[in-house]
């Protein structure tokens, strides 16, 4: 599509996209009747635990189960050795990290896992598990697994674009970029080149991960997990466990967040592995010290930038270097890191390169635009000092330098329709960005930016008997998908939204559908059940062309109803899909449209985040006073819930900033694995977070939907660390800003 | 593990002399239960002392108050005439959690928890409170401070129960306060804690202060300097300089993931201020 | 170990369990009872996604044993909706859009519920602290406390 | 002759170009192409690519089409969370 094409949807009165209905599932949820991961139970049931390594590195000499298996009550010892060879790499990292092979990688790897009649003799049974470890040096922090001696976790896994006489720690090389850096750096007025370091967070999500599994001496298994992707988990541990795909049916429950952490599988292949081995269901729950001490955190970074700026606040040169440790496996998100950090601006000049690194901690797992808001950290911090060092209004620079429609990413491509100008002039005349500040408050700006994602999708809409409809999708709802959903079959069909109900299937009713992540869901989901309301919607018109004896292609659907195309087609008063489904047995049979598709042409999105923090300066305390979202969504199906996404993405990365850290020991060790010393912001921490929608359409969806889930996440550390330096006086360069840096900063800046 | 809860303090205390294992007792729950499920130590006996008569009571005694073991910090919060005496003790202890927390935690708890960090302790040893010890010997009373002896451990002897905690009559002109710092706002463990109790003459000059200092060494230490600082002065900002100077000088921290040396030594001198100057101005009335 | 009987009262009527000496009220509620309302985040208090209220008192049922429940009344979610008719926190919560996930509602809801009975005005400041303990990773609470704030508006009007 | 830009580290499997030249009507002959006249790309192909066309994202769709003049830009697989 050309830029200056209009979208389809411009100009179309939506009747209940934009608008808030109740969610379909909403009453079960405030009612406790909604049934998520631990809370489901099978007759028969055993409880399965994990034995998990004290040791963040450690060769795996022997493991003795002898004992563990004879205690009464115990049904079933699981170890490596229970589970077969995986050829495929990615496969068999995921298999590692779920039950460890010959070495165990980080503080609380599982070892071997048991099923039995009580959680008490469970936990009996893992304290008589002999495992005889060789204890082996560790590395935790990510520029010292870079160091050419330090500990190494994998031999020979570094790829073809790692230079040689580098750590085996180093996975995988990045670059990306265009022009010429030096020549850009030396046109400019002034030059800042920092370096910054941000800690590992988690997710966080309430619900722990849990499952329950069953499996028949035929080899038919069952599942039920809390997930963001049950397709994927049902491939995953059909590969894992040597099973055909078929075999394995897959459930979600409903999923207590996720925010990318349950884009893995971590007890479902022991599970299974443990009921095929007792012959018995077996359900897991994750406590949550195994949820931060073995799930899948973050990267921890150490990231370097250089841009110059001339004194009319021009860019001319924009440079990062980013090195991400990614846990015990290879894959940390820093190609993502690297290829968004300059996104928001059109560069001549521009060089972005990323280190990919293992080290003794859990493998990480996306978190929400997973690797993007370091990158976007470190850039937008320096694009502030710069701002500041120049006496730049820091909107008009980024203004200036902004991403445009057709602009050259960073990354490589052009851009295609995009909406960051929107939303910087929106925040720009927005009252947040003029109002006064008072001692010790400062302010902070900053931008972000997320590709988001299609993928493989499908939807299948069945029109009922009397006039109602369902539609079955395969992707779990982690925010209200089933709402919108629901909205967008409601519009195309022309019914009441009370009318439709959106279930999310099993893996047996659908084709394969990707996991919910990348904000796909609005995007290729919605896209898959207006293709599939529109496939409903053509054998409708045919079903009324039929009855009033005319051509199918002389019928026309509006407003819910099939009508003659014009006054040559015939007379004849309009069919309700009411009516024409009470006489779908006599026209043809039951009347359903489908769709299936690897969603394509998902739409990239721009935020910029207003933040106001005011720092005790005696303690270091920061209180956020006032924060302000503006995010382009593309089209707002549901709004309410697009608020919700950013304000949820706001305060998630407010407590990326300030609290939020995985603290390790001096002997590999996590020290706070609980919600307790691992501080995700609470509600007292909190003003309202405010949001502006902005709706730049995106050309490759039928309503212009780009997702909304992650972007939010992106501009927040910057932005509050932006805020936070103005208000102590002193840029801070380390995530996160804990009162004890703050202080420490502000008393060193003060001599 | 056996589980009991006993109608009366001798029932109680022969219960827990009696046991030849562990015995642990159980009032809020609100630490004994993370530690049960973290598998530290689980005891062979819990000794729920809720059931015994006039334990959750708040009862005037000799101008002052007597506060049961089994007294939540909720109750105590919603308790006027204790509040007014000693507005820094209940703040204290409402600061211990959140409102859940707040439904079952004690101040005895807190106290025979004996976690240098522990909000109320610094508060009662300012308040110079006196908890009444039961035992097969008898009773006792003992000044607050000298029941945690180091982390997680206590000068009770095998069978003894902390029954109540006293809190002194108040005199004319005299307030407390207590302070903690945590990096958010609720749902932490105190990094810094400061207790602040002072009376003023007619004139406004400080008569008697105690100041106490929490999670700046293996126990929560009564000051004594500090409160010389105070002592004689109006508390004036010159005073307070000097409070925050004794406070620090005499803090004696350790790094920690909860903070650093430097950090809880500058912000002890810091807290100590804060909390005299609202202990001063509720001695103003 | 030797199983304890415990009469109690839940959500209105008298309910007889069996359990554990080291089980907690939670425990017993989810697997003994069924009623899978209350959920644990985190086992130690640090979520509140667990609250329930014994003898009207907002408290965390993963830190209190089953055993200690003996002749209590314990209010659940389970028990907040009368029949068919949801009680007005329930009802600004889906109006409100205040629920992404869902799995910290059942705790939020109970928590919220025993902060109008004890304070019907609340302000937002008092909102937010009585509801420190309970964690919300989705929303970042506005839609929470507008959605509390709300009902307590309307309650007071009814 | 579609040209293609390649992100900076796979440019050493083209002998440093940031910009090839591929004979191909669709996504799939554009891959084939390009692994057959740069061979070092292929592993990063079967590590997965995504491909910008005109500024939108594909991801291994083998027939979408591609025109003499579209801008084709080659990136690693891009998810998310």
């Amino acid at each position: 599509m050309a830029l200056d094409d209009k979208h389809e949807a411009e100009g179309r009165v939506f009747k209940i996209v934009g608008t808030r209905p109740i969610r379909p599932d909403g009453i079960d949820k405030v009612t406790g009747r909604a049934r998520f991961g631990a809370d489901m139970s099978a007759p028969g049931m055993l409880v399965g635990l994990i034995l998990r390594s004290p040791h963040a590195h450690a060769r795996i000499r022997s493991i003795n189960i002898a004992k563990a298996e004879a205690l009464p009550g115990v049904k079933a010892v699981v170890t490596r050795a229970d589970f077969g060879n995986v050829s495929d790499d990615d496969l068999r990292d995921i298999l590692h990290n779920v039950m460890a092979h010959d070495k165990a990688l980080y503080d609380g790897h599982a070892v071997a896992a048991v099923a039995a009649t009580s959680t008490s003799a469970a936990r009996q049974a893992l304290k008589l598990i002999e495992v005889d470890y060789e204890v082996l040096p560790h590395v935790i922090d990510v520029d010292e697994a870079m160091q050419p001696d330090a500990p190494v976790l994998h031999e020979g896994r570094s790829d073809e674009t790692v230079p040689a006489g580098m750590s085996a720690n180093i996975m995988h090389r990045f670059e990306y970029g265009h022009g010429d850096v030096e020549a850009g750096l030396a046109a400019a007025d002034e030059v800042i080149e920092r370096s910054f370091k941000t800690a590992a967070t988690h997710q966080g999500y309430i619900e722990p991960h849990a499952c329950l599994a069953s499996m028949g001496p035929d080899g038919q298994a069952d599942l039920w997990c809390c997930t963001q992707g049950h397709y994927m988990v049902r491939n995953t541990c059909a590969g894992i466990l040597g099973m055909e795909v078929s075999q394995l049916k897959v459930t979600a429950s409903e999923i207590g967040g996720g925010f990318g952490g349950k884009t893995t599988v971590f007890l479902e292949p022991v599970a299974l592995a443990l009921a095929r081995k007792s012959g018995r269901p077996v359900k897991m729950v994750m406590s949550r010290e195994e949820v931060f001490r073995a799930s899948g955190p973050t990267s921890s970074t150490s990231i370097d930038v250089k841009i110059g700026m001339k004194r009319d606040g021009t860019i001319t040169a924009g440079w990062a270097e980013l090195r991400y440790q990614g846990g015990a496996f290879p894959g940390s998100p820093v190609q993502f890191g690297a290829m968004s950090c300059f996104a928001a601006y059109d560069l001549a000049n521009v060089q972005a390169i990323g280190w990919d690194v293992v080290a003794n901690r859990p493998k990480q797992i996306a978190y929400r635009a997973p690797g993007a808001p370091m990158g976007a950290y470190a850039v937008e911090s320096v694009v502030d000092e710069l701002c500041g060092k120049l006496g730049l209004d820091r909107l008009e620079v980024r203004l200036k330098n902004a991403s445009r429609d057709g602009t050259k990413a960073a990354y490589g491509p052009r851009f295609g329709r995009i909406g960051l100008t929107a939303v910087l002039e929106a925040a720009k005349a927005h009252p947040h960005y003029t109002a006064p500040l008072g001692p010790n408050q400062g302010r902070g700006v900053a931008c972000g930016f997320w590709f988001n994602f299609g993928g493989d999708t499908c939807v299948s809409l069945n029109v009922n008997p009397d006039g109602t409809v369902g539609v079955s999708e395969g992707n779990p709802d982690i925010g209200g998908s089933r709402a919108a959903m629901t909205m967008m079959a409601a519009e195309e069909l022309g019914i009441p939204y009370e009318r439709v109900r959106t279930t999310i299937a099993d893996t047996s009713a659908l084709g394969q559908n990707d996991v919910t992540d990348g904000s796909r869901v609005t995007f290729a989901v919605g896209l898959a059940t207006i293709k599939a309301a529109r496939a409903a919607i053509t054998i409708m018109c045919a079903r009324a062309a039929k009855i009033w004896g005319i051509d199918a292609d002389a019928v026309v659907w509006e407003d819910g109803h099939a009508k003659p195309a014009g006054p040559n087609a015939g007379k004849f008063p309009p069919m309700s899909l009411a009516e024409i489904a009470a006489v779908a047995t006599n026209t043809g049979g039951p009347i359903a449209g489908h769709h299936e598709v690897n969603a394509e042409g998902a739409g990239v999105s721009f935020a910029a985040h207003l933040v106001d923090a005011e720092v005790d300066p005696e303690t270091g305390a920061v209180k956020i006073l006032r924060y302000t979202v503006f995010q382009d969504a593309g089209k707002a199906v549901h709004p309410a819930y697009v608020e919700g996404q950013f304000q949820g993405g706001a305060v998630q990365g407010i407590g990326w900033a300030l609290n939020e850290e995985y603290i390790y020991g001096a002997d590999g060790r996590l020290q706070n694995p609980g919600f307790l010393d691992y501080r995700i912001p609470v509600a007292s921490d909190l003003p309202m977070i405010d949001t502006v929608i902005i709706e730049v359409a995106n050309p490759g969806h039928p309503y212009g939907v780009r997702g909304v889930g992650e972007t939010s996440i992106v501009p927040p550390l910057a932005a509050v660390a932006n805020a936070v330096s103005a208000a102590a006086g002193v840029r801070l360069t380390e995530l996160p800003m804990s009162p004890p840096k703050v202080l420490h900063a502000i008393d060193a800046a003060r001599g | 593990m056996r589980y009991e809860a006993p109608r009366t303090l001798e029932s109680a205390v022969s219960l827990l002399a009696g046991e030849p294992g562990s015995a642990q007792i159980l009032a809020g729950g609100t630490d004994l239960l993370v530690r049960l499920r973290t598998g530290i130590g689980e005891p062979d006996l819990i000794v729920d002392i809720k059931r015994i008569d006039g334990i959750s009571a708040i009862t005037a005694e000799n101008g002052g108050w007597r506060v049961g073991a089994a007294v939540s910090g909720a109750e105590m919060g919603e308790h006027d005439g204790l509040k007014a005496d000693w507005p820094g003790v209940v703040e204290a202890t409402e600061l211990i959690g959140s409102t859940q927390i707040q439904g079952r935690a004690t101040m005895a708890g807190n106290l025979c928890n004996a976690s240098p960090a522990a909000d109320s302790v610094p508060a009662m040893v300012a308040a110079n409170a006196v908890a009444r010890v039961i035992g097969p010997n008898g009773t006792r009373e003992v000044a607050v401070g000298d029941i945690a002896t180091g982390p997680g451990k206590t000068s009770l002897a095998k069978g003894e129960i902390v029954e109540s905690i006293f809190l002194p009559a108040r005199a004319a002109r005299s307030g407390d306060a207590y302070l903690r710092f945590i990096p958010r706002t609720e749902m932490d463990i105190a990094v810094v804690g400061v207790g602040v109790s002072l009376t003023l003459d007619a004139s406004g000059t400080c008569t008697a202060a105690r100041v106490s200092l929490g999670a700046v060494a293996a126990t929560v230490l009564l000051v004594e300097e500090a409160a010389a600082t105070l002592i004689g002065s109006p508390v004036d900002e010159a005073a307070l300089e000097r409070l925050a100077a004794a406070c620090s000088a005499a803090a004696k921290p350790i790094d920690d993931k909860r903070g650093t040396i430097e950090f809880r030594t500058k912000v002890a001198g810091v807290l100590a201020k804060r909390a005299a100057t609202i202990a001063l101005e509720r001695a103003k009335g | 170990m030797t199983q304890i009987h415990v009469s109690t009262k839940i959500n209105g009527d008298a309910v007889e369990f069996l359990c554990e000496p080291n089980e907690t009220l939670l425990d017993v509620l989810r697997d003994r009872l069924d009623l899978t309302g209350a959920k644990e985040g985190c086992g130690t208090g640090d979520c509140g996604a667990c609250s329930v209220t014994v003898d009207g008192r907002l408290v965390c049922s993963c830190l209190m044993l089953g055993a200690e429940a003996e002749g209590r009344e314990v209010t659940t979610i389970e028990g907040m909706a009368d029949g068919e008719v949801l009680h007005p926190l329930q009802q600004k919560f889906l109006e409100h859009a205040a629920l992404q996930c869902g799995i910290c509602t059942p705790g939020i809801l109970v928590a919220a519920k025993a902060l109008l009975e004890r304070n019907p005005d609340p302000t937002e400041t008092e909102t937010r602290y009585w509801l420190a303990g309970n964690l919300c990773r989705c929303t970042g609470y506005d839609k929470v406390i507008r959605a509390v704030m709300d009902a307590a508006a309307q309650m007071r009007g009814a | 002759m579609v040209r293609v830009a390649i992100w900076g580290s796979l440019r050493a499997a083209t002998g440093g170009r940031a910009e090839v030249e591929v004979e191909a009507a669709n996504l799939r002959e554009l891959l084939d192409r390009l692994a057959e006249a740069y061979p070092g790309i292929q592993p990063q192909i079967d590590r997965g690519v995504s491909v910008v066309i005109d500024g939108l994202v594909y991801n291994d769709s083998w027939f979408t089409p591609v025109r003499p003049d579209s801008e084709v830009v080659l990136l690693p697989r891009i998810v998310g969370g």
